[in-house]
Parts: C-alpha cells; structure tokens; sequence
C-alpha cells in the first residue's frame, strides 16, 4: 500500500506543479495578447465594433419586460384620465 | 390462480429489496433538497427522479435494454453529455472579468489543491485499510474537489464507472452547499481588515481579446497538455460560439435547447448508476466523506494563495475572492460577493469574483486532463 | 447503350410493385386528411410523409442503411421516442383538475374496457378463422381502444413490430376522429336530463399538491406494477419538472423543442413501417375495424359508468364526462363540452372533462403494462 | 383456438380488475394525500407559494398578447384623439 | 523522474507533426476567414474549430472512440446529419418565386453543367497522371460544382469519404466567396443592355400551390430518379411541413433548434477529416483548383442558358438571374441583384433570381442522386 | 485511363440530359398544377385560405417590434405632454 501513497504524493506534486505551470504561462500568454491587442489599437477595429447579429436571437433594444412596463403604465394613465 | 400470481410475482412489492426501498427514499430526499430547498435543481432533480426509476424492482430501466440504460451507454460511456454540456457553459461563460485582471487565474490553480489532497486522502484511507479505493479511483473522487458536475462526471465516467452515481452526487451536492460549507473557512483565515479590501474597477475588455482568448487557451492546451483537449476544447468551443458575433443562432441554441436536452438526459444516465447494489456500500460514505473535505481544502487554499499574492503584489486583492477558485460558477462568486457585504457593505466583490470563479473551471478541466493522462483513463 | 438501361432499371417506373403505388396513394390520403382535414396533423402528415418516402422503388430509405430504417432502429425498437414523447406529454399535462375530484380516476378506469373487450375481439377472430392473430397481436390491437398514440406505439413495438404501421394510423385516425365517433353513442347512452347535469365547481387545488401527486403515482406504480414503470415513469417525471417550479428551463425545453423533434422522427420512423408488403394485408382491415369498435366501447364504457358512480353518490356526475376517459386529450373532453353545450346551453363541462380525460392516459398506460408483462413483452 | 379465447377471457378480466383496483387504489391515496396537505395548511406553506421560476421561460405578467392589445388600443385611442 | 518523462512524452509539443501544425495553422485561417470576412460563418466556424481539435496530437478526438469520430460516424457516415439539414432547408426555402416563373427551373438545370465538366476535368486530370482520381471520387468532387454544401457532403460521403473533408472545404469556401468569382463571369458573358432588362413582375402563389409542389416533385422524383429521394426527400418534407400550416411547430423547431444542433455536430464532424494525414496531400490541392473550375463553369452556364432563353420566348429574362442556378442560396441571387442595379439602379431582380437560385438546389440534388445511382454508392 | 475519360464523358452527356428532362418535364407538371388550381378555382378554396396556425409560433397580427415602437411612440409623446 505504501507503493500506492507514494504515487499518490507524486502525482499530487506534479499535479498542482503542473496547473501552477500552465496557468501561470496562460497568465503571461494572456497579458501580452492584451498588451498587442492594445498596443496595435486592434481593440477598436472594425472586427470588434462590428455589433452582433442580434436580430436572430430575437434580442430587441426594448425588452419584452420593458415594453410591457411602458404599455401597462400608459393603460393605467389613461384609465385614471378617463375617470 | 395462474394470471393472479403472475401479477403479484412481478408487482414491486413482492421483489423489492430492502436495498431499493431506501434508494428510493435517498432518491426522494435528493428531490426535496432540489425542490424545496434549491440545491443545484437541474441536476439534482433529474438524478434523483433517474435514481426513483433506477430502483423500480423488476422494471429494469436501468438494466439491459432500459431506457436510462441506453442513454448512460450512449452519453456518459462515450463521454459525449459532459462534453456537450461542456460546450453550453463555455457558450454562458463570460471571460471579461477574467481577463481584465489575469492574474486570479493563480487562484483558480491554487484551488485545485483540494483535488490533490482528497485523492491522497483517498489513498489514505485505503493505504489505513478503512477504504479500498485504487489509484484511478482515488483520482475520480478526487476531481469532486472540482467542484465542476461535468468534469467530474467525465472523468468518473472515464476511470471509476462504477463510483460514477456517488461521485455526482457527491459533487452536485456540495456545489449546492457552497453557501454553507465556504462561508466558516473564509472566516476562519482571513481578518476583517483583509475581508474590506476594496478592490480596482475592473477595465473593460475588448471584444478582439475576447474572441482571442478560448483560442489561446486551447492552443497552449495543444502544445502542452493534449489530454486536457476534450473537456477544454469543447468549452473553448462554446465560448468562441459565444463570442465571435457571426454564428450567434449556433451559440443561442447551445445554451438554450441543446443543453436543456442534454442536461437531462445526463441526469437520468447519472441517475441509472443509483441503483442500489452499487450506490449502497461503504466506497459511497468514504466518498461523500471525502468530497467535503475537498471542498474545504479547495475554498482553503484558494483563499490563502490570495493572501501570498498580496505579498508580491502593489494592487491588493481581498482574499475572499480566491473561494471563488472552485468554481461551482456562480454559486461561489455570490456566496464571495455576500461575505464581503458583510465587512463593507459598499464592497461589490461578485465581477472580481467571476476571475478566479472561471479560471478554476479552467484549473479543473486541466488538472482532469492531467489525472486521466497520469492514471491512463 | 449502357447507362441509358440502368437509368431506366434504377427508375421508379420500372420498378414500381402495384403494392407501392397504392400506397403513395393511402400516404396521399393520410396528407390530405391530415391537411385539408386537420386529421391530427402533428402525426399524420409525419407518418404520412414517412409512408411516401418508404414506398419509392429502389430508393431503400425505409431498409438497410436508409434514413428511415435507423429512425426506427434506433427510436422505436428502442422504445426511446415514445417514451421521450410520455415525458413531453407529462410536461403539458395539467393534473389539477383530476386532483380536484380524483373519484373521475374511476371514468378514466372504466373507459379502458374498449381495450380489453378488442382484444378478445381480435382473438375472437382468430377462433373463427377469419383472422390470425396471436395474444401478443391481440394486446396490441386492444391498446389502440386506450386512444393514445404513443402509448400504442410504445406497446406495438414490444409486441408485435410487424403490425405497428396498421396500429399507428388506426391509432392516431380514431383520434382524430372523436369529435364524429362519440357524439352519437354519448347521446345514445344518456338522457336529455342526464345530459343537462350541472356540476359542482372544482375548488383550487394547491401547488404542493401537484408536485406530490406524480410522485405518489410513480411509487405506486413502482409497488404494485412495475411493468408500467417505463411509460408513466417518463410522463411523471415530465409533469414534475413541470409542476415542480425549480427547473422551468428543462420543462420548457421539453413541451417544445424536444417533443417536437422526437414527433418528427416518431413520425418518420412509424411511417417507416408502411412499406407495402407489411402494410396491404387482410390484417391491416382487421385492426382498422377492430379499432373503431375499440373507440365505441371505450367511449360507452366510461358514460355507463358515469351513471353507475351517479348510484352512488350525492354530488351528481354528468355522465357526458366519462366519454373523456378514453384519453385523446384534450379533442374528447371538447367533444364533451360542445355535446354538453347542446342539451344546456350555461354549462361548461371543459374543466370537469380533463379529470377522467387525463386519468385515461394513465388507465391506458396501467393496461400497457399489465399487457407487456402478462404477455410477455 | 379455444385456448386462446380462455386466455383472452382471462387477460381482460384480471386486466380490467387491475385497472379498476389500481386507479381506485389512487383515488384514495390521492384523496388522502390532498387531505394532509390542507389539514397541516401545506397548501399555503413556503413551497406553494413562492412563484415559480418565471424568467427563465419568458412568461410575463402580462403576456405578448396582452401587452399587444393594450398598444393597439392606445394606437387606436390617440389616433382617433388626434383627429 | 517517472511521472515528469510521462508528462513530457504526453505534451503535444514532443508529439507534433509538421502536418499537424501545418493544419492548425490553416483552421485558424478558416476561423479567421469565417469570424472577420464573415466566409459562411455558420459552417467554416464549426469546421475550422472541428479541424483544430482533429489536429491536437495524442488527444484523439478525431480517431478511434473520441468525440469527433463519433460524430463522423453516427452522423455523417450514415448520412443522417446531412439529411436532417436538407429538412431544416426545406423549412426555410420559399418556392413563391419560382412556382411564379416555373421557366427559371431550366436555369437550375444548366448551371449543373459546372459539375458534369468537373467531374470530366478530374477524370482529364487523373488520364494526364496528374492526380488519381477513380470515377466516384471525380463524381464526389464534381458536386461542389453544385454549390450545395449539405449535397457536396452526402454524396462525399457516399462516394468518397476520403476526400470529404477537402471537399466540404471547398464548397463551403466558393459558397462564401460567391461575391468575388461570379461578377466578372456575368458581366464578360452579358452586353450592358442585356444586363438592364427589366423583368415582369412576379404574380402572387396561392397557398394550395405552395402545398402541392413538394408533394408533386416528391412523386417526380419516385417515379423517375429514385435515387435522389433521400435528398429531395427530406427537402420536400421540410418545406411541406413549412407550407401546409397545421405543423407550425415542427416547422417552426426544425428551421431553428434542430437546424443548429445539427449544424453545430456536422461542422465538428466534417472537421473530424481535416487530419493532416489525410488532408494535406496533393489531392487537396486538385479539389480545391476543380471546385474553382466547377463554380466558374455553372455561373457561365446559367448566364448562358438565359440568353438561349430568351431567344424562344417572347417575355425577356435578364441574363444575370441565370447566375443564380448555382444555387448557393441566398448569396447568389444578392449578387445578381446587386450586379444587376449597377446596370440599372431601378432594377430590382432579387425575387427574380430566388427562382433559379432554389432551382439549383433541386437541380444539384438531382445530380447527385444521378451519380450515386451509376457509380454505385 | 481512356476508359475512364470514355465513362467520364458518357456520365456527362447522360448526366446533363437527366437533369434537363427532370427539369423540363417538372416545369410542365408545375405550370399544369399552377393552371388547375387556378382554373378550379382552388387558389381561393378554404384550404388555401385558411390561416395558418399562427399562435402556436407564436406569430402575431402586431409583432413584438412594432408592439415596441407603440409604446415607445407613446411613451416619447406623452413624457413630452407632460413637460
Ligand atoms: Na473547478
Ligand atoms: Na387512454
Ligand atoms: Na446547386
């Protein structure tokens, strides 16, 4: 058994050491795409100002939710005019 | 009477074992804390009625040519369900918060020391003769300190079957009780001075970085560790859906229909393994055991890498946010946010939370890819 | 010239048996009816559809590889797309009524003579000669008096896939036919005073009820018969994800998009079955007449005892009500409502009707059950 | 064939029996079911009563229809105001 | 150390071919094309991501049991995914336009030109000993010449699954880059007054007309070419649901949720066959030059045949609409309109050409139905 | 590889004749189709007249966009009533 937890020791060591490895250089990675991204003034070209196909997903600037607020504020105004 | 006995032979209440019986009432109990009380309710919901099914004596829906039988051998033998809920949340995920402040994605590895510590917790008990767990099954339980479902589900479905529905279990139940496991530890190692750390606003990120992003990830994957691929390209995937901005119709459906589908059929598969003759053993107790001491170890540890980092580091972090290192997205950001609210009630911590909140679904899936490598899945 | 000679072996002129032609002819008919007639159209222009597709010589859509065929391997051998619909079935299902006067279970027991009394039609039958049918044949012709489509299904395939075709098209025209079928014989069985019954308003019934209630019918199902597991398992777990309020999002993938994808290709994949060598045989005519005189004795069974359980009690039933329990849900409780309409013009009996109409859907699926174990499915 | 018949006969009366006992079976369970709940006033308890998890699935207090006919009416209303 | 030598043997750095990375590249070029050029996104993302996880050493995602291969084989070998996009085609196609102008239907038929001369140009290329191409591969790679991807990848896969990934690749590509080969093409064959001709308005189409076309194209295709039934199948099965009214729903789920789901899956499993291995060979290269090829020659042939056109009839065509034969719906017929208002900036011709752009999808079905049925798929 | 070309060029010429008279023979058929429909008058028979199923799409008379520019109307006009 003792073969067992010494592998497990192992495989822990070089496990956390591991996702420490690769998070870390993904860190790195990370911050220097950031850093080009701004550097080039790519963050405002038109790849990224480009609005997104909105339409399809049936996405409106007024929600549902919105509208309704309006239409059942404006019934209620009405009503309270017509009394 | 020939017919008469027939039907009482195959009623239930002539063959159910006592095994069944109190599956039956685990499966019910596992339905009310979904349902009364809100424990991660897609999921539990669906194992626990898949569990109720599982244990019909004489049904045999879970056996054979069953219907929850098939769908585990054709989603969760193949492993296609976790990946393909995987794909669904990298479609949900928002990497902004992460990657205007990349440095919590430390805290999303610190938190996976869990995963480690449980799996030589495991070995432990096993090597002390209380438990019986091999190597492949230690890494399997293991991942519970994750604190991801499908993850954990993948890599059980790869290297522990047999332990699958007591993982999941395990690993669902402790994601819903993020908000009373964490709370105490966060506490316990940090001061009150720390929890008030006001952090710096979050820059905006541009769509470019964002759309750059899942495929840096999945590229440094490629090159370094390829056993992660499948987990972390499917939700790369996801997310590049997500971002990109011209297949939005894909992207809509992916976190919608396909993972509602998905999301129940991996429930009921899940549930086909609540049969009582292999969710009623010792192995299960050692595992729920086991799957909470992960999350504390995991919440511990993400707490105090942020503590090391505030010694290197001119722009403090509150330490609070490195709970978020787990994952259980977003259960533990709230939970941070709340905390925090606590000791200043001015402090907003949820976006600085959803950094390392993502990253340790990143830690997870690597660490997974890691231990199906290591242990050869 | 050569490939001129295979251009015209490979047509469909040249290969069209008499058989295939008339049944492009019937799936014709099936579309038109299903169209034109609005005929149950989510079923019949799908199977009729399907019908056409497996008819076209030489194109093998409906056997080896072909489309249709691994339809139905993989959906209707399996069980799995009937199964899946009971699921989406349950989620559209609104049990409140039934568990406002839970005594309309009874109506909907009653109604499922239709099946039996078939079944020993079928056999009769076969005593005399005239047809040949065997008793797992004649269970699964008698399901089509339980007036649910995939129920019929679910059963035709355990028991007798050469018949399933024939089974599905009766199954689902009867339906449609309801509003012609019942009036006359809920006319003939009742009086004008009978018929002119009003009944006491259902009082609310609360939330905590409808989630309990298809949990206490799964366990008694898992007590006492097993065999019908499978089908009201799927539909009680499809009607608490609805009722129970946490998993709304599954609930409503499941009413919509997946029913309606599993329809499709339930609809291909029965239509599969209308190849004309299996379906142009004097057995098809034996299970369309036996069929209707399922419908019939159904529909007679539930008003008699509608006004047998009148005997018996205080609060008076209208015995129009009991025409409902055959299921066909929801055209039979309508037919209910506009029969009762006629002989009272104030008297709404929609609401009362849903009760036995939904209990039908149970009572038949009890029947399934008992069927595919006696007979050994 | 007799055999067939005989068995056919008893299918349908251990069948209809069945049938009949297990729905009877359900209605007194059901009955009493429904009685403990109004009896330990579940029916009004925590669970009842909190609303259902509506955003998700999009339903609106007031749905699309509603909220339609209200703006219709408006439409119609202030139309025939301004004339 | 053991475990660290395990690791490194495992990183996709030590097991990376020259052709993998060469792959990776080139899908990233594809995503590139696809997200910032918008190259029919909807394919070319999922592809180009599919193609990157086919080409991560060591991860076998593409091969044996993992996810890709799956897919490919559940999917794409059997035909299936294709099929069901056809269907979801159907459901998005409005034959108005051509049942008004039932003529344009010959347009359809002559832009087919452009995969019969490449079919002979891959056979011409293979009697030079320049490529080896036998006579179904030269069939498979004649269909991009229909500018159909969902054909192109049925028959590839049917006739040569080996070249399916170059194939799909390329159809897609020329689809998207429509805009840039066909207006040079349609302005050297057409005199500046040819291009300014004004069309007839198009009458309206009654509903019934609408429900009957499939139905009758279905029963052409039966009785004559019944090896472009599955195709044309499941077109017309999609575009009657959409028509006949009393459907809506299923219509309405298989144009959007089921269309994607599959749409996602049969990228991820087309890019399962961008595996260097079998993707970077001088093959790759033939195809992508013959499609090229194809795709000119329809244009011009559709051109062409409108000019024939007009000299039989009395009501004029512009001979621009004939580009749109092609199919490629709805790029191609944009382009006719656009090229066609710089002629005449009052000329609207868009509705004009979805006549022929729709015929050209029934065209190239009929197409590939002729070549499977002579190679023998 | 002559035998090939030979095949090639045969499937061609075959190829291109199928898909002319498939075609050809379907404008036929459809202008026969479109002629009896309207020479029966069938264009305006209930069939075709009936609306489609169009709750179930969820589909409406007013589209939740123009429900939106209603309201929106509304809500601008009567915000600049009340100034
Ligand atoms: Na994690
Ligand atoms: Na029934
Ligand atoms: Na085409």
């Amino acid at each position: 058994m003792n073969g067992l937890l010494e592998s497990g020791i192992e495989l822990m060591m070089i496990g956390m050491g591991t996702v420490f490895a690769f998070l870390a250089l993904l860190v790195v990675v990370t911050q220097t795409m950031s850093w080009a991204v701004l550097k080039f003034g790519l963050a405002s070209n038109a790849l990224a100002l480009e609005p997104k196909e909105v339409g399809a997903a049936g996405q409106h600037a007024y929600s549902a939710d919105h509208v309704a607020a309006i239409a059942v504020a404006l019934d209620t105004h009405l009503r309270s005019k017509s009394q | 009477m020939d017919l008469l006995d027939q039907l009482w032979n195959g009623s239930g209440l002539a063959q159910m074992t006592f095994g069944q019986f109190a599956m039956i009432l685990i499966s019910l109990v596992l339905l009310y804390l979904a349902i009364a009380k809100k424990f991660e309710p897609l999921l539990l919901v669906t194992i626990g009625f898949g569990g109720l099914l599982s244990n019909i004596p004489g049904a045999e829906i879970a056996t054979g040519n069953g219907l929850l039988h098939l769908i585990y051998e054709v989603g969760i033998e193949t492993g296609a369900f976790p990946l393909i809920i995987f794909m669904g949340v990298g479609a949900l995920t928002d990497f902004g918060p992460l990657l205007a402040n990349p440095k919590t994605l430390l805290l999303g590895a610190a938190a996976q020391f869990g995963i480690f510590a449980t799996l030589l917790g495991a070995l432990g008990l096993s090597a002390l003769g209380i438990m019986d767990f091999d190597l492949k099954q230690a890494a399997a339980i293991g991942i519970i300190g994750g604190a991801d479902g499908p993850t954990a589900i993948f890599v059980a479905g790869k290297l522990a079957p047999e332990l699958l529905g007591a993982i999941a279990i395990a690993a669902y139940s402790y994601m819903a009780l993020v908000p009373i496991i964490q709370p105490p530890i966060m506490r316990l190692l940090t001061t009150e001075k720390e929890r008030r750390i006001v952090m710096v606003q979050l820059r905006e990120v541009s769509t470019l970085e964002k759309i750059v992003f899942p495929l840096l990830l999945l590229l440094l994957v490629a090159f370094l560790l390829p056993s992660a691929a499948p987990l972390l390209g499917m939700f790369c995937f996801g997310n590049l859906m997500r971002e990109c901005g011209v297949v939005e119709r894909l992207a809509e459906t992916t976190r919608t229909s396909l993972i509602n589908v998905v999301t129940i059929f991996l429930g009921l598969g899940v549930g086909s393994k609540l049969g009582a003759e292999s969710f009623l053993t010792a192995e299960t107790l050692g595992i729920l055991a086991l799957g909470m001491v992960a999350f504390s170890i995991g919440t511990a540890s993400g707490v105090l890498m942020a503590k090391v980092m505030n010694l290197f580091t001119t722009t403090p972090i509150n330490p609070l946010i490195g709970a978020a290192g787990v994952s259980a997205v977003p259960m533990a950001a709230r939970v941070v946010n709340k905390v925090g609210l606590e000791a200043n009630s001015q402090n907003f911590l949820l976006m600085h939370a959803m950094g390392p909140n993502v990253a340790g679904v990143i830690g997870s899936a690597v660490a997974a890819g890691l231990m199906i490598m290591i242990t050869g899945g």
